[in-house]
């Protein structure tokens, strides 16, 4: 809550008391708020001038008091300061923004990470242990969430108006914003990017819980397979670990440990591996060519669903070790059918 | 009161309307022959080049050259050499504003985080 | 004659003798054909007056439409798909049928030639074909709407409007490409005309702040026009063939279309507020008997604010997935790109000072524009910072942010202008009393409508939103309640104007007793403007000029 | 000005004002233009202008060329290949001896030469008419190949060349697929030059049956030099588009 506490917290409640003002239910509310009000002083403070000006002007210089004009044709000096003193106010906002920006767009490195797939018209939450919600989301308190979005057609638009947070949920590439609630309590969920006719229908709920409350939360609601576990099949299913078996022989690169790592790619360059880079992997493979490789894999382009793609990345990530590849090739390879239920003992991977 | 007068001397005091006026030049087919000719020669190089294994010049010398053809049909098929300096301003006015969009849409393409680039 | 020193500076011919001139443009020829077929500038602009007018009047029901559906949370009154055709046909008709031609092809069109000393635009037979393809772009849209309607926004976002939408998006593109480029033709004939039409004498410096207003505003037109009409036909075609360039799952960049799209259109709005800009100059010059404070840092502000209007587009895309480092040179870019407007504003204030100020109506509504002005670019600044746009974005802020500019700025411009030059179109007086009742009226219901929706906008509303959490409600009824203020404000001049076409007072030649020559030249003007060709001997805005040839007249007249 | 701007003779013909220029009035001279010299400068000026936003219009397409181009370079190497370098440079060629011929027609205008004029208009529409005919050429074979983007587009000559006797490298399918976006940016570009062509072919009748007429013999030659810029603007195009869409991308054939 920093800034000036006793006074801030007076004003924020009583405009908060009269409705005419959101909660601060997040980390960063107040310094929104703080940029917000020091915008509505310019406001308030340029519009009164100009009010000002025009009022007296008109008051003092009317005709029936000033019948004759006196012509004047300017005033470098004035003009120069109605250049700069706007110019720098004007500066000044653009820095403080920028700030506020990095702020709410760069998530610190122990945020836990939720995947959110929008599509018309809803808004699918996906823990990685597996939970799933539509037009809902739970989140603990006092935790840094990082939400990874992505819109499986239009635009969309993630917005959490109390948490002062909003981010586009667009077709084709993750997006990524990051909160931390400050007060329990449900918050509006609001679409706010214009995506067909049920965009006004496309809203829902935020809960902040309590850490213990959260915990007990998710495990009333878990659907028995995290996300990894999914994608472990998926990655079965289609055929991957044909390629990516992780042995001498294997036609395509280990990918155990590759999550966070960085890649040679074929023309020379690296690139650090993360959400985004293995969803494109899959879907474009040729277009970064690891090195030591030929441009063999083929895409999954229309082949999986998004849900289907933030499992796969999701495995992924967690990927420690190619043994467990291994077994499910080796069992599908033999004609048996891949292991429906994977044994105990993946639910590290799980981040409550 | 006199009719105005016509100031279309571009040295000519009184014109203070017009100070872009040019007087109007023909282009001989003399002239128009020259530039035929050296247009058909750039695109023989250019065609040729783009034989030749050169590398990231291929690119660069297949653009270069078209920019030179383009020059002078600018120059001398549309007289801009003998135009009014508002016509040539006109047309810088042009290149500029598509620069314009090439370059500031590229300082998004160009930073975009995500690997295309 | 002129008045004792009184509240106004009206000066009227003697009304018992006084004639409209036998010969004028509007008895020149006679039969519908005759203005159909019409070169003559003022012509044209008095049937875009006509057609603007029209489409204003249907965007307007829409926005009734829109406000009275949002007097409830609950989607009660149409269903969403109609809701989303309201405001979609609300925003294309506003902006690209009414907006964007309201001053420069009505005011523009009848003053830019008189204002130079010429006798009409460089090419009557292009402008006339402007106005045609306005007609057919305006009757490509309202076909659009007939046959179902669209619903895309008037922003076009692909890939909704390319792929997921089945509704007549190809013929509202096209009715919106035909009428870019009636707006490129009469951009192309203002700056062909400025440049080349002046008459002896008419230097750059010489020029009212209304022509170098539409100079800017015609620098947009040309350059960024044609940007918005290849954007639509990529758009056209990706529907007709599925093709790709902005469909991501084919490998195109759906944030393409967005940056070819506000590459016009962040222009354009620009496009929209200088022509208003200069009609605010020549306003606060008469009714304060001042020559503009300034006249060259706001001429110059004007073309600042065209060049740099080009460089600021991606502000309204910062959250849709740009890069945060582009992000951050729009947003710095955005910054600069405001000055001016400021510049301009405070140039005008300190007209005001020692001059003799009247309060006619045209002041009234230049007093309303200032005001509102100011706090719509202002709240644009919120909008270019960074981190505020994530939290304002999407949100009713927006929508009261280009409201406050559009309408309360250069809607109030536009009636302004229109009440300015009111008798120099037709020959007469509109009824004072009333319209300044309407220029009050107007100013409070755009406020109640209009400031709750920033009120709105922080507490999160969406806009575009056809139902809303009942919390909301109390803000929403307010701006309803304050948009049928409006709309009588609106309905006042519509009906007192077509009245004073037959009843007004006869105007005379100067009734403002103004310097422009325009108003040198009798009202309604000849076909052909002037007799002869004037000769430009001061400065814009020289009242001593007009004193002492008010002075001469009198005394040859005598 | 005073006495010239406050009274209006009625009965003043319009005429009878310019009869004091010192120019004779043409009948192509515009009543609104103080002289002919202001109404030819008005006159190229706008062109320009138009011209401007022609820039514009195509340059929305050649970003998007620009901008794929380096996102999808294999795609773009190996679909460019399918274009015939030789019938591209052969069309340049034509091309310019179009605009060539209407060059000489401007100067033939400009001294006086009808005849010349009118063979030099019919030599332009004949060149242009041909280039069209190899633009056509082109695309249908585009068509016989599905390189047309749309439901039937097919990539198998770009995943599998060898069956189509070619010596390039395979593309990966994920590549392969942007080979579409290519040849629609092909066809946008290429297709927006030809309608040009056309609009100006159509022009170039009009304008050889009024050169024929006898319209441009007398020192009005204004219509003639405005069609020459708009024509050579077209020329200015191709010379663009030929090498971004059959040159640049092209490597040598090992
Ligand atoms: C006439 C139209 C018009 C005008 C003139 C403006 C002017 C400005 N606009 Fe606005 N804008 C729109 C119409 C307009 N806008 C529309 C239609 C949209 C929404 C489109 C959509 O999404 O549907 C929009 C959206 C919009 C956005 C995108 C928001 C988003 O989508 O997230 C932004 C962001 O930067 C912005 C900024 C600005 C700025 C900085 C100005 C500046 O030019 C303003 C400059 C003026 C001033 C600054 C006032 C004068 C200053 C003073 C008097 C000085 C005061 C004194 C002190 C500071 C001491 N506008
Ligand atoms: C020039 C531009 C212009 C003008 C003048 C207006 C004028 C008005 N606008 Fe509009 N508006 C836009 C441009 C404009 N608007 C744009 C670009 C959008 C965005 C669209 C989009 O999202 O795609 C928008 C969106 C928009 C919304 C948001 C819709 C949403 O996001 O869900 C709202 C809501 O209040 C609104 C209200 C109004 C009102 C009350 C007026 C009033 O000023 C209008 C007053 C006029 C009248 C009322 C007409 C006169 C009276 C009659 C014809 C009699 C009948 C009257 C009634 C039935 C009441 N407008
Ligand atoms: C035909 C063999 C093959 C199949 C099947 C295959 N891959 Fe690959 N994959 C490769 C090859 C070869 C590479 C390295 C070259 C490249 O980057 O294109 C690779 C690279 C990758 C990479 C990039 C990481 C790196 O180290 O380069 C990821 C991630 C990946 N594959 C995931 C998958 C997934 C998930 C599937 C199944 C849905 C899959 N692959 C199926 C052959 C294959
Ligand atoms: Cu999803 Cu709006
Ligand atoms: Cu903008």
């Amino acid at each position: 809550m920093g800034l000036s506490p006793v006074l801030w917290q007076f004003l924020v409640k009583w405009l908060h008391n009269s409705s005419l003002f959101p909660a601060e239910a997040s980390g960063i509310s107040p310094y929104v708020d703080a940029l917000y009000f020091f915008l509505v002083l310019m406001t308030i403070v340029g519009t009164a001038l100009v009010a000002v000006l025009m009022l007296v002007f008109s008051i003092r210089y009317r005709r029936e008091k000033n019948p004759v004009a006196t012509q004047i044709e300017g005033s470098t000096l004035l003009e120069a300061t109605w250049t700069i003193i706007p110019l720098a106010i004007f500066l000044v906002t653009f820095v403080w923004g920028a700030l506020l920006y990095f702020r709410i767009y760069d998530p610190p490195a122990n945020a836990m990470n939720i995947y959110i797939v929008g599509k018309q018209w809803m808004w699918k939450a996906e823990h990685p242990g597996g939970q799933h919600e539509i037009n809902a989301l739970h989140v603990p308190l006092g935790k840094p969430v990082q939400l990874t979005m992505i819109s499986q057609d239009v635009f969309h638009s993630f917005s959490i108006p109390d948490f002062r947070i909003k981010r586009e949920a667009i077709p084709g590439r993750y997006t990524t914003v990051w909160f931390e609630a400050t007060q329990v309590g449900t918050y509006h969920l609001f679409c706010t990017q214009y995506c067909g006719t049920q965009h006004s229908g496309m809203v829902g709920e935020v809960t902040v819980m309590t850490p213990e409350n959260y915990k007990k939360w998710l495990e009333q609601s878990t659907s028995g397979q995290s996300l990894a576990q999914n994608g472990e099949r998926l990655f079965a299913s289609m055929g991957c670990n044909s390629c990516h078996s992780g042995t001498a022989a294997a036609r395509g690169p280990s990918l155990a440990g590759v999550y966070g790592s960085k890649l040679t790619l074929t023309d020379g360059s690296q690139i650090l591996v993360d959400d985004a880079y293995l969803r494109d992997a899959i879907l474009n493979p040729s277009r970064h060519v690891t090195a030591g490789f030929a441009p063999i894999m083929p895409t999954y382009q229309g082949q999986l669903s998004e849900d289907g793609l933030i499992d796969l990345v999701e495995f992924i990530k967690n990927l420690q070790s190619n043994y467990r590849v291994q077994q499910t090739f080796m069992t599908s390879a033999s004609g048996e059918s891949a292991p429906t239920t994977p044994p105990q003992g993946t639910t590290e991977t799980v981040n409550p | 009161m006199a009719h105005a007068g016509i100031h279309t001397d571009a040295n000519d005091p009184l014109n203070v309307t017009n100070p872009e006026h040019a007087q109007h030049h023909i282009v001989t087919p003399l002239q128009y022959t020259f530039v035929y000719l050296t247009l058909l020669v750039c695109t023989g190089i250019t065609a040729g080049a783009a034989y030749v294994d050169l590398g990231w010049a291929n690119p660069v010398i297949a653009l270069a050259i078209a920019c030179f053809k383009a020059v002078i049909v600018i120059l001398f098929f549309m007289h801009v050499a003998y135009q009014s300096r508002l016509i040539k301003m006109t047309i810088g006015a042009g290149f500029f504003i598509f620069l314009v969009l090439v370059t500031m849409t590229m300082t998004d393409y160009i930073s975009r985080a995500w690997g295309l680039w | 004659m002129s008045a004792a020193i009184g509240n106004t500076i009206l000066s009227l011919p003697d009304q018992s003798t006084a004639q409209i001139p036998k010969r004028n443009y509007i008895n020149n020829e006679h039969g519908l054909l005759s203005w159909l077929l019409t070169g003559d500038h003022k012509r044209i602009a008095i049937l875009y007056l006509i057609s603007i007018t029209f489409f204003f009047f249907i965007g307007g029901a829409f926005a009734g439409l829109i406000r009275l559906e949002l007097l409830t949370p609950q989607p009660d009154l149409v269903s969403s798909d109609t809701y989303n055709k309201f405001f979609t046909m609300h925003g294309i008709i506003m902006i690209f049928l009414f907006l964007v031609p309201s001053v420069p092809a009505t005011l523009g069109n009848f003053l830019i030639p008189i204002m130079l000393g010429a006798k009409d635009l460089a090419f009557p037979k292009i402008n006339l074909l402007s106005w045609y393809l306005y007609v057919i772009g305006g009757t490509l849209t309202l076909a659009a709407l007939v046959l179902g309607g669209v619903d895309t926004g008037w922003t076009f976002t692909t890939p909704l409007s390319t792929h997921y939408l089945n509704t007549h998006v190809i013929t509202a593109a096209m009715a919106i490409f035909i009428a870019g480029f009636a707006s490129i033709f009469t951009g192309l004939n203002f700056i062909v005309t400025i440049h080349r039409m002046r008459c002896p004498g008419m230097t750059w410096f010489r020029m009212p702040l209304f022509v170098w207003a539409h100079y800017a505003a015609s620098l947009l037109m040309v350059l960024g026009t044609p940007v918005l009409a290849i954007a639509l036909v990529l758009v056209a075609l990706e529907r007709l063939f599925g093709i790709g360039v902005f469909d991501p799952t084919k490998g195109g960049d759906p944030l393409l279309f967005q940056h070819l799209f506000w590459f016009y259109s962040h222009p354009a709005v620009y496009i929209m507020i200088l022509p208003g800009m200069g009609v605010i100059s020549e306003v606060i010059s008469t009714f304060s008997r001042k020559r503009i404070f300034g006249y060259t840092a706001v001429a110059f502000s004007s073309v600042a604010i065209a060049l740099f209007g080009f460089f600021v587009w991606e502000h309204h895309m910062f959250i849709m997935g740009v890069s945060n480092y582009s992000a951050l040179v729009f947003s710095l870019l955005t910054m600069l790109v405001a000055v001016p407007s400021a510049i301009k504003i405070f140039n005008w204030a300190f007209t005001l000072q020692k001059g003799s100020i009247t309060f006619e109506t045209p002041m009234l509504y230049s007093f309303g524009f200032m005001g509102l002005f100011t706090i719509g670019g202002l709240t644009g600044v919120f909008l270019g910072s960074l981190g505020m746009d994530i939290h304002l974005t999407e949100t009713y802020f927006i929508v009261a942010h280009f409201h406050f500019v559009m309408v309360g700025g250069m809607l109030m411009a536009f009636l302004a202008g229109i009440h300015f030059w009111w008798p120099k179109m037709t020959g007469r007086m509109y009824p004072e009393s009333l319209s300044k009742l309407a220029a009050v009226t107007t100013f409070i219901g755009f406020n109640l409508t209009f400031l709750p929706q920033f009120i709105l906008g922080y507490l999160g509303m969406p806009r575009r939103y056809h139902a809303y959490p009942p919390e909301f409600q109390v803000l929403n009824v307010l701006s309803t309640a304050g948009a049928t203020v409006l709309g009588v404000g609106y309905m006042l001049p519509m009906l007192y104007l077509a009245w004073s076409l037959k009843y007004g007072a006869i105007a005379g030649d100067n009734p403002w007793q103004a310097t422009g020559l325009e108003w040198q030249i009798q009202s309604p003007p000849l076909t052909e403007n002037f007799t002869e060709t004037p000769i430009m001997d001061h400065e814009a805005y020289d009242y001593e000029w007009l004193a002492n040839k008010t002075k001469n007249e009198v005394t040859t007249v005598g | 000005m005073d006495s010239a701007l406050a009274t209006t003779d009625p009965n003043m013909p319009e005429t009878e004002v310019y009869g004091e220029h010192e120019h004779v009035a043409l009948p192509q001279h515009r009543h609104h233009f103080e002289t002919e010299e202001q109404q030819r400068e008005a006159g190229s000026f706008g062109m320009w202008l138009f011209l401007l936003t022609e820039i514009m219009f195509f340059g929305g397409m050649f970003f998007a060329y620009l901008l794929y181009r380096n996102w999808y370079y294999p795609a773009f190497v190996a679909a460019s290949n399918q274009l015939s370098v030789p019938i591209g440079t052969a069309n340049t060629a034509i091309l310019i001896t179009s605009g060539f011929c209407m060059a000489v027609g401007v100067w033939a205008a400009e001294v006086r030469k009808r005849t010349l004029l009118v063979v030099m208009l019919i030599l332009t529409t004949v060149f242009g008419v041909a280039f069209l005919g190899f633009k056509y050429d082109e695309y249908h074979e585009k068509y016989e190949l599905h390189h047309i983007p749309g439901n039937n587009f097919n990539v198998s000559m770009f995943t599998n060349p060898a069956a189509y006797g070619l010596k390039e490298d395979p593309l990966p399918p994920d590549m392969a697929q942007k080979t579409q976006i290519f040849f629609f940016l092909y066809f946008a570009m290429t297709g927006m030059h030809a309608l040009h062509m056309i609009i100006g072919i159509a022009l170039l009748f009009w304008l050889t049956w009024r050169a024929h007429r006898g319209d441009f013999s007398s020192g009005y030659v204004a219509p003639i030099e405005n069609f020459g810029l708009y024509w050579h603007f077209v020329d200015i195009v191709w010379i663009f588009l030929f090498p971004l869409l059959y040159l640049i991308n092209r490597h040598p054939m090992h």
